[in-house]
């Protein structure tokens, strides 16, 4: 039997080498003759390990990693029952991945992402091919009974969403998603279309035949050139294949899809924004209603829903709405892909239900910093996102409790910082990247980012601190209640945090007064 | 009396016949005639009116049968009969 | 942003534009019941309420925009401070528009706004008139706790190349309403943003000056800018305005209703009037901007005399001027007869102006030789739509384009000619409407931003019969017919007869092509097209009526829309774009020799009885002379003495070199005008007329539409036309006395049934009013022929295609047309006075490049222009805007002299002239053409003349 | 390769490839991002030739083509150097001395950032996040994304590619 030797073509292995070792195994196999296949897979998510090389047996895949190019030779020569200083054994043994409950991302790292016969054989389409028995109204409330709730961050109801679409008529109707994955601390979209990229078409053309939309738009950020490539490679299998086109699968139902490059703006990724992007327009917020599922791309219905969110369907139509729901806490189902990044020791993606604190993320999963310092601060939710101390590590995950306490758990992006973080600095930051983002068409983001960034710099420097925190305090309230989007509306979040959780960094004042003693 | 002026009435009234030259024949003279009634001045057809004493010349059937009926006797009374 | 100080007519801002629907909704705001129909904003409805919520990105004009969240506001039972001006109102809302919460809010914003503006109200243009400086009063903003040392756009520099406005960065508050405006309202999508964030400014094209953009200077945005960012230059020379005045536009047919901004009696500006029905607050550059002309140095403002037009003329009392010219039209009567002179009244005066001048004519002088500049525009629109319809005007209001399907535009350029009204036409056809084009030349609509027309036919000059009987066989043969509307409302005999007419192979698009050189597979799309509306209408201009087939052209288009039944509703009909303001009034007040006001015949006993007995003396029966027949009697020497109220008939009129000799046959020529005009120069009295600023009357625009002219400053020659003709009228023996213009109307009304209902006190109360307007319609008509057509039973008339005498050949191989541009006006008189002129300082010959090469044409070049009538010369432009085989000019500049080269051929009914078709060649030449050799030495002689005068 | 490898070098306009490009997507829904990307990769900026283009044979203003240009942090009015580092300074990268890798650079190039070597062989410029923020700090040279960067390994990336 043919050898299966994996290494991901993941954009973050690829980052830190892995086609220097794909190269490497390719000219192994050559010069040694052996009877052996190179498979580019997706990435595991245990990004601490990438590149993660891994040689299928009879016992499972057997990983190592981190691999460098000049380590294959060695590797290959003992073989998969031999030792070696990077073996790690069995991948899904490593309680990292062991300890996962994936659903969204059940194939990815596994499967060869533009194989659709083998995405087949682990279980994709079957959702699909039961859709396509099912009343659109059926499809709909199979996936408000699961409970899911947008992963791009606002936690709307999906399946509600659907159902606007579905009772709104119009001669054409679209499904876009949202790939434009800006939050800091955020990659799950882009692992998802590099590794499993059939389980979003699979799940756009399930939201297609569930809403009467035939066609499809994926708005894809340009700073993922590797994944916009390798979608539309899978694209084109798909369309090849009829899970794309006219009949899909079939069927009498079209669904056709196509893969848009953003072209840098983080604000595309609201929705509205990103709507006129696709239509070829300045990515500027438009005011709402009318929400997009009644006049949304090209004044059509449109669904528009995140990566993550679309990836997440096939798997509930394949196994139900009630298998997806028993996953989960309170208002919180199914589960959610968390991205560990920033300054920790084993950052990657980790898929759980509902419902586990950030201490067993950060320091079950995430091992701590990488740094070795101690953990500070956590930044939730992307640049958006609250930063919180420690002490607010045993907050479990879930929508409501998180809003709780002033913080949002977001794309699940955790950003994790050490003690040389100074808040003050991130404040600043939040405003800053806010001025930089702004679509500008409103006045408290468009002048208020820039005046938060330049009060802010005043507190740093001591300059009226009492008087230009309580400054930044009303400009917070200012954008919070005056913004037309969540951009200049949630950009107090982490000012506000930072200020409540981490006020000694910014009484500069008293740290100038100390400096002048 | 110049002779251009008497071309440029002759023009005029071959215009006019040639709009109403698809209708039947007796029709087109009729509202050749009418239309020259209505819109001439009176020099104008008194002038036709002279032109036509030397035989019309340049002027095509119909027009020619027009300018008979509308011009000849431009001092009588209105011609106006109501419609169009 | 306009005062409205004095002129007793408010307009308030309601933020957002006002909803249809006809489910309304009942909501409370700040405790007041208030009741809206569905879809109607909280703000429009807080409005009506009573209650104004602050406001800057936000206007009435505009669709929401969401973007300055001043306007935020609270409902009971929902979360956030929604914006007023993007949420609907609903049943049941409770609403909040005065909160601590908002006025904290409000304070915020306007904060952040103040903290990136110059603070210098007290020396800035826009100080009283700034919507910013007011909200920081209406929030109660005292501090700016950022400082003004962050970073801003204080130092961006101003834009001063527009002649008219000028855009200062540092100024603007980024609101976008200028952008906007360009985009919803004028349709130009001239200005952007540019960059994002607060980098955010506004740009015109890619960051270039305004006048290099695509900015048509339409003055929307200027007009929607609430700070002195965009604002014009006699403002900010000037100051703000103390009083305003409403009154109508004086440029073309579209009759704007503006406000006269005025400090003292001098304009200042001249804004959009927003309730104006005609144009409902939008402008163009000749009525927004070009008004300067009316108080230009070359304005003659006294009376002048001389015995010959070989001498210097020589300025005269009021008195000395009038006794002349009544002694002299006597003499000549008295030497050559009754008949021998006559006059011109101008479709540039007023109703009021016009009717007296035609009273004079038929009452003082006896005869009926009164003919009007609509002669050579718009008479074949007359007598087509009177013979097929029973009214000779356009069958529409303007709003009724917002309905419409399907548009067709034939020899038209409505996005030079008719700025304000091709605005209208562009959004409707932005929203789904398609746009059909027969035109010779690829005029703008063919292809403009976001407007694309379906099919362009692009006929041959001369061969519109043909296309329209084509349009129509395709409609008989394919069975397109509304076949219920014509069995009700059309004379079936007659139908039959021209359906058999058009079915003819002569008329089908197969042979057409042959003649028009519009591919049959064309023609045939458009008829269906066309046909299968199902709203269609047809918008048309001089292209139909200047040929000497104009009147059967409007035939066979009311021939087309009545057999597929678009008359009588919205969204359709038969619509004249009018060239001059009052050109449809001119013509409804008896300006044409053979009939008075209301379309009368002379000869109609019953109607000259009426006149008779209200004027009080004999009339004459029989028809008078036509202007192109007054020349031939001129030369014919008939006819000696002629009155010409605003009309300039040597630049205007074709084959210039007739037109002269005519004149110089005459013994009296009057010229009643503001300026020294091309035709001044044979005359031997000139009397100095009033602008449309110095004067009372009214305007009727191609809508039917009366709207008022008002006084906004005194007459600067001391007496307005209406003084004059009164005046003059009385020395000629018939005495005639006016306390005001509305004494004129009320004359007018009680002689002219479809005016019955018109008064000026109504025309106060209504703002305007379309005739007809009487006791069946007291209120006027917006569009005519409802249920059944005036006359009765809709007409089909045979309309043959008889092509014109004008032929080409080998030594006049080229078909030349005519037309106009956007930034100058008819023969210029006015707009060359004015900055216009930067963006069009001369006429030149559109050619095609295929046409130049042969002649070894190059881009700029001199050439040539000759036809049989005449020759002249101008620069050549190359462009594949005209095919190959036609070039096109402009007769904007007397230099030019477009109508040397133009015929004296007519169209067969009215005598209105072929402009549009003239055989010509084009060469290359050095030198200019000895007409326009003597024409310098004309101008010369006027001019040291006028100047040693003064 | 020169060309693949240096996807921001400035080639020549060319308004007939230019034409061509255009002509292949407008006739997609929303067509102006994905010409504009395209354009952009073929000529390394957009200038105001291309602009013209594009709002002509779309039927837009040259006004709405500069306006959505500008939006975009992506494109360029004016050619960049032949390779381009970008930098990640979001708050992952932040947290894993984004800043002080910037100011490196800066000082090894002798450019601020947004700037061109006066060689024109490097610009450097910001980005905020490449999505590789559980291997901070991220670069990405000419296309190519880099994990654990370091001044080191960024400027390896150009040098062999220089």
């Amino acid at each position: 039997m043919t050898l299966r030797i994996f290494v991901p073509s993941d954009a973050a292995a690829l980052s830190m080498g892995a086609n220097a070792v794909a190269t490497a195994v390719q000219a192994e196999i050559e010069s040694r003759g052996m009877d052996a296949v190179l498979v580019r897979n997706g990435s595991r998510g245990l990004l601490w390990l990438e590149p993660l090389l891994e040689i299928e047996t009879p016992d499972g895949r057997i990983g190592y990693g981190p691999v460098a190019a000049a380590d294959v030779t060695t590797i290959l020569a003992a073989g998969a029952a031999g030792a070696h200083p990077r073996k790690l054994g069995r991948v899904d043994a490593i309680p990292y991945l062991a300890n996962q409950q994936r659903l969204t991302f059940e194939r990815c790292g596994i499967t060869d992402p533009l194989s659709l016969d083998e995405y087949s054989v682990h279980g994709g389409l079957k959702g699909l091919r039961r859709a396509l028995d099912m009343t659109p109204a059926d499809i709909v409330k199979e996936v408000i009974d699961s409970g899911l709730r947008g992963r791009g961050g606002a936690g709307f109801p999906t399946g509600i969403k659907w159902r606007t679409v579905l009772q709104t008529e119009a001669p054409q109707k679209y499904i876009v998603c949202n790939a434009d994955e800006g939050d800091s601390g955020t990659f799950s979209d882009r692992m998802l279309m590099e590794g499993d990229p059939f389980a979003l078409i699979e799940g756009m053309a399930i939201a297609g035949i569930a809403t009467g939309a035939s066609k499809g738009y994926v708005y894809i950020r340009s700073e993922y050139p590797h994944a916009f490539a390798q979608f539309n490679r899978a694209i084109a299998v798909a369309r090849e294949k009829n899970l794309l086109g006219r009949g899909i699968l079939g069927s009498s139902r079209d669904f056709d899809l196509e893969a848009r490059l953003g072209a840098g703006a983080y604000i595309c990724g609201e929705e509205t924004s990103l709507l006129e992007s696709l239509e070829g327009k300045r990515g500027q917020i438009r005011f709402k209603p009318p929400l997009p599922a009644i006049s949304g791309l090209f004044a059509k219905p449109t669904v528009v829903n995140n990566a993550i969110s679309l990836a997440t369907v096939p798997v509930i139509l394949a196994k139900g709405g009630g298998f997806y729901r028993d996953f989960g806490m309170g208002r919180s189902r199914g589960t959610m892909p968390l991205q560990l990044a920033g300054n920790i020791k084993r950052g990657g993606l980790v898929e759980r239900a509902f419902g586990l604190t950030l201490r067993e993320i950060i320091e079950g999963f995430g091992g701590g910093t990488w740094s070795g310092r101690p953990v500070r601060a956590v930044q939730v939710g992307g640049p958006l996102g609250a930063y919180w101390p420690t002490s607010l590590f045993d907050v479990p995950l879930d929508y409501e409790a998180f809003a709780a306490k002033g913080g949002m758990i977001g794309h699940g992006g955790i950003v994790v910082f050490d003690d040389t973080v100074d808040l003050a600095k991130q404040a600043r930051f939040a405003f800053h990247f806010c001025a930089i983002e702004s679509c500008g068409k409103c006045t408290p983001c468009r002048i208020g980012a820039r005046r938060g960034a330049e009060t802010m710099d005043k507190i740093m420097r001591g300059e009226r601190v009492v008087q230009n925190i309580e400054l930044v305090h009303d400009l917070c309230e200012t954008m919070r209640d005056g913004s037309l989007c969540a951009l200049g509306g949630l950009t107090p979040m982490p000012v506000v945090s930072a200020m409540e959780h981490f006020p000694e960094d910014f009484d500069r004042g008293a740290a100038h007064r100390a400096a002048a003693e | 009396m110049s002779s251009s002026t008497t071309d440029t009435l002759v023009r005029m009234a071959n215009d006019i016949s040639n709009f109403f030259r698809i209708q039947p024949e007796d029709q087109a003279v009729a509202g050749t005639a009418d239309h020259i009634r209505r819109y001439w001045e009176p020099r104008m057809r008194a002038k036709m009116a002279e032109h036509l004493t030397h035989g019309g010349s340049g002027l095509n059937a119909i027009a020619l049968k027009a300018c008979e009926r509308a011009c000849k006797s431009v001092s009588s009374a209105p011609i106006y009969r109501g419609g169009t | 942003m306009s005062l409205h100080t004095g002129n007793g007519f408010e307009v308030i801002d309601r933020g957002t534009p006002e909803r249809k629907s006809e489910k309304q909704v009942t909501l409370e705001i700040d405790g007041q019941s208030v009741t809206v129909p569905a879809g109607t904003s909280i703000m429009h409805a807080a409005s009506l309420a009573g209650i104004q919520v602050p406001k800057l990105c936000a206007t009435d004009s505009l669709e929401p925009f969401g973007s300055c969240r001043l306007c935020l506001v609270e409902i009971a039972g929902r979360n956030g401070t929604p914006a007023s001006c993007t949420t609907p109102a609903e049943s049941g809302m409770r609403v909040s528009t005065q909160t601590d919460r908002l006025a904290r809010l409000r304070r915020g914003v306007m904060e952040l706004y103040i903290s990136d503006h110059p603070l210098d109200c007290l020396t800035c243009s826009a100080n009283g008139d700034c919507e910013l400086q007011d909200m920081a009063g209406a929030v109660g903003l005292r501090d700016v706790r950022y400082g003004y040392d962050g970073e801003n756009h204080l130092d961006a520099v101003k834009d001063e190349s527009n002649p008219y406005f000028t855009f200062d960065p540092a100024r603007c508050i980024v609101c976008s309403r200028c952008v906007r405006a360009c985009e919803e309202v004028q349709g130009t999508f001239a200005l952007t943003i540019d960059g994002r964030g607060f980098a955010s400014v506004v740009s015109a094209g890619m960051n270039e000056d305004f006048l290099d953009s695509e900015c048509v200077s339409c003055g929307a945005c200027v007009q929607a800018c609430p700070t002195a960012s965009l604002i014009e230059k006699t403002i900010v020379q000037h100051g703000q305005p103390q009083r305003s005045v409403i009154t109508t536009c004086a440029y073309c047919g579209v009759g704007c209703s503006f406000e006269a901004e005025l400090q003292g009696n001098s304009v200042v500006r001249m804004t959009p009037y927003k309730d104006g029905k005609a144009n409902h607050g939008h402008s163009c550059v000749k009525g927004r901007f070009a008004w300067g002309y009316a108080t230009h140095k070359e304005r003659i403002t006294k009376p002048m005399l001389r015995s010959s037009p070989k001498e210097a003329w020589r300025e005269v009392t009021w008195d000395e001027a009038l006794d002349h010219v009544a002694s002299e039209f006597k003499r000549i009567q008295a030497k050559y007869g009754r008949g021998a002179i006559g006059g011109i009244t101008s479709s540039r005066c007023t109703n009021e102006e016009t009717y007296l001048v035609q009273k004079m004519i038929r009452a003082a002088f006896h005869n009926n030789n009164v003919d009007t500049c609509a002669r050579v525009c718009h008479s074949p629109t007359g007598y087509g739509l009177k013979t097929t319809l029973g009214t000779s005007a356009g069958t529409q209001d303007f709003d009724s384009v917002n309905e419409a399907d399907l548009i067709m535009v034939i020899g038209a350029n409505p996005t030079d000619a008719h700025p304000v009204f091709a605005s209208r036409m562009k959004r409707r056809i932005r929203e789904g409407a398609k746009l059909i084009v027969i035109d010779p030349r690829q005029i703008d609509l063919v292809r403009t931003p976001h407007v694309a027309a379906m099919h362009h036919l692009q006929l041959l000059p001369g061969s519109n019969v043909a296309v329209a009987n084509a349009l129509a066989h395709v409609v008989v043969t394919e069975g397109l017919v509304n076949t219920k509307f014509i069995s009700e409302r059309c004379d079936p005999t007659e139908f039959e007869a021209w359906a058999q007419f058009v079915s003819r192979e002569e008329n089908s698009p197969e042979h057409v092509e042959k003649i028009s050189g519009v591919p049959a597979p064309e023609l045939r799309a458009a008829a269906r097209l066309y046909a299968k509306g199902p709203n269609s209408a047809i918008y048309y201009g001089l292209g139909v009526t200047e040929h000497s087939q104009g009147s059967t052209m409007v035939i066979a288009m009311a021939n087309l829309a009545m057999a597929t039944g678009n008359f009588g509703r919205n969204g359709v009909g038969v619509n004249p774009l009018r060239g001059q303001n009052n050109v449809q009034g001119s013509c409804d007040m008896g300006s044409f020799p053979h009939e008075f006001s209301g379309y009368r015949h002379v000869s109609e006993d019953a109607t000259r009885a009426l006149f008779e007995s209200a004027w009080g003396v004999p009339l004459d029966p029989e028809p008078g002379l036509r202007i192109p027949n007054m020349f031939d009697a001129a030369v014919d020497g008939t006819f000696k003495g002629l009155y010409v109220q605003g009309e300039d008939i040597v630049q205007s009129d074709p084959n210039t070199q007739h037109v002269a000799a005519g004149l110089e046959a005459m013994e009296c020529i009057v010229v009643h005008d503001l300026f020294l005009n091309e035709t001044a120069a044979y005359a031997h009295v000139f009397l100095p007329g009033a602008s449309f600023l110095e004067k009372d009357g009214t305007f009727t625009n191609a809508e039917r539409r009366l709207g008022r002219v008002r006084k906004a400053i005194p007459p600067m020659a001391g007496m307005t036309e209406l003084d004059v003709i009164c005046k003059l009228s009385t020395l000629f023996g018939y005495p005639m006395h006016y306390n005001h213009a509305s004494e004129v109307m009320d004359e007018i009304a009680r002689v002219t049934p479809t005016f019955a209902g018109v008064s000026f006190a109504k025309l106060d109360e209504l703002g305007s009013v379309q005739w007809p307007c009487n006791e069946k319609a007291p209120e006027g008509t917006p569009v005519m022929h409802i249920g059944s057509f005036v006359r009765g039973k809709g007409r089909f008339v045979l309309t043959e295609y008889v092509p014109t005498d004008e032929r080409t050949g080998p030594r006049f191989p080229l078909l030349l047309t005519t037309g106009r541009i956007l930034s100058q006006y008819n023969v210029g008189a006015q707009t060359r006075r004015t900055p216009n002129i930067v963006w069009h300082d001369e006429d030149v010959l559109e050619i095609h490049p295929h046409d130049a090469e042969n002649r070894g044409i190059r881009e700029g070049d001199r050439v040539a222009l000759v036809s049989r009538s005449g020759e002249t010369s101008m620069r050549a432009h190359i462009t594949e805007r005209v095919q190959p085989g036609v070039v096109y000019t402009t007769f904007h500049h007397p230099e030019s002299g477009a109508n040397v080269v133009t015929t004296d051929y007519t169209d067969w009914a009215t005598g209105c002239p072929e402009y549009k078709v003239t055989a010509v060649e084009v060469r290359l030449t050095n030198h200019e053409s000895s007409w326009q050799e003597r024409l310098d030495h004309l101008h010369r002689i006027q001019r040291i003349e006028t100047v040693a005068a003064e | 390769m020169l060309k693949k490898h240096s996807p921001h070098f400035h080639d020549d306009w060319d308004p007939e490839s230019a034409r061509g490009i255009i002509e292949q997507y407008k006739g997609l829904e929303g067509p102006l991002l994905p010409i504009l990307n395209a354009l952009q990769e073929r000529f390394g900026h957009l200038g105001d030739p291309a602009v013209r283009l594009v709002a002509e044979i779309l039927n837009l203003t040259r006004a709405e083509v500069h306006g959505v240009v500008s939006f975009y942090h992506d494109y360029r009015r004016e050619p960049a150097g032949r390779h381009v580092i970008k930098v990640c300074r979001a708050e992952a990268c932040q947290s894993m001395g984004c800043e002080d890798l910037v100011g490196r650079l800066e000082r090894a190039l002798g450019i601020h950032l947004s700037e061109t070597t006066h060689d024109r062989r490097v610009t450097l410029e910001e980005v905020y996040c490449l999505g590789n923020c559980a291997l901070s700090p991220s670069a990405m040279v000419d296309g190519e994304l880099l994990g654990r960067a370091s001044e080191e390994k960024i400027l390896a990336a150009v040098g062999e590619q220089a």
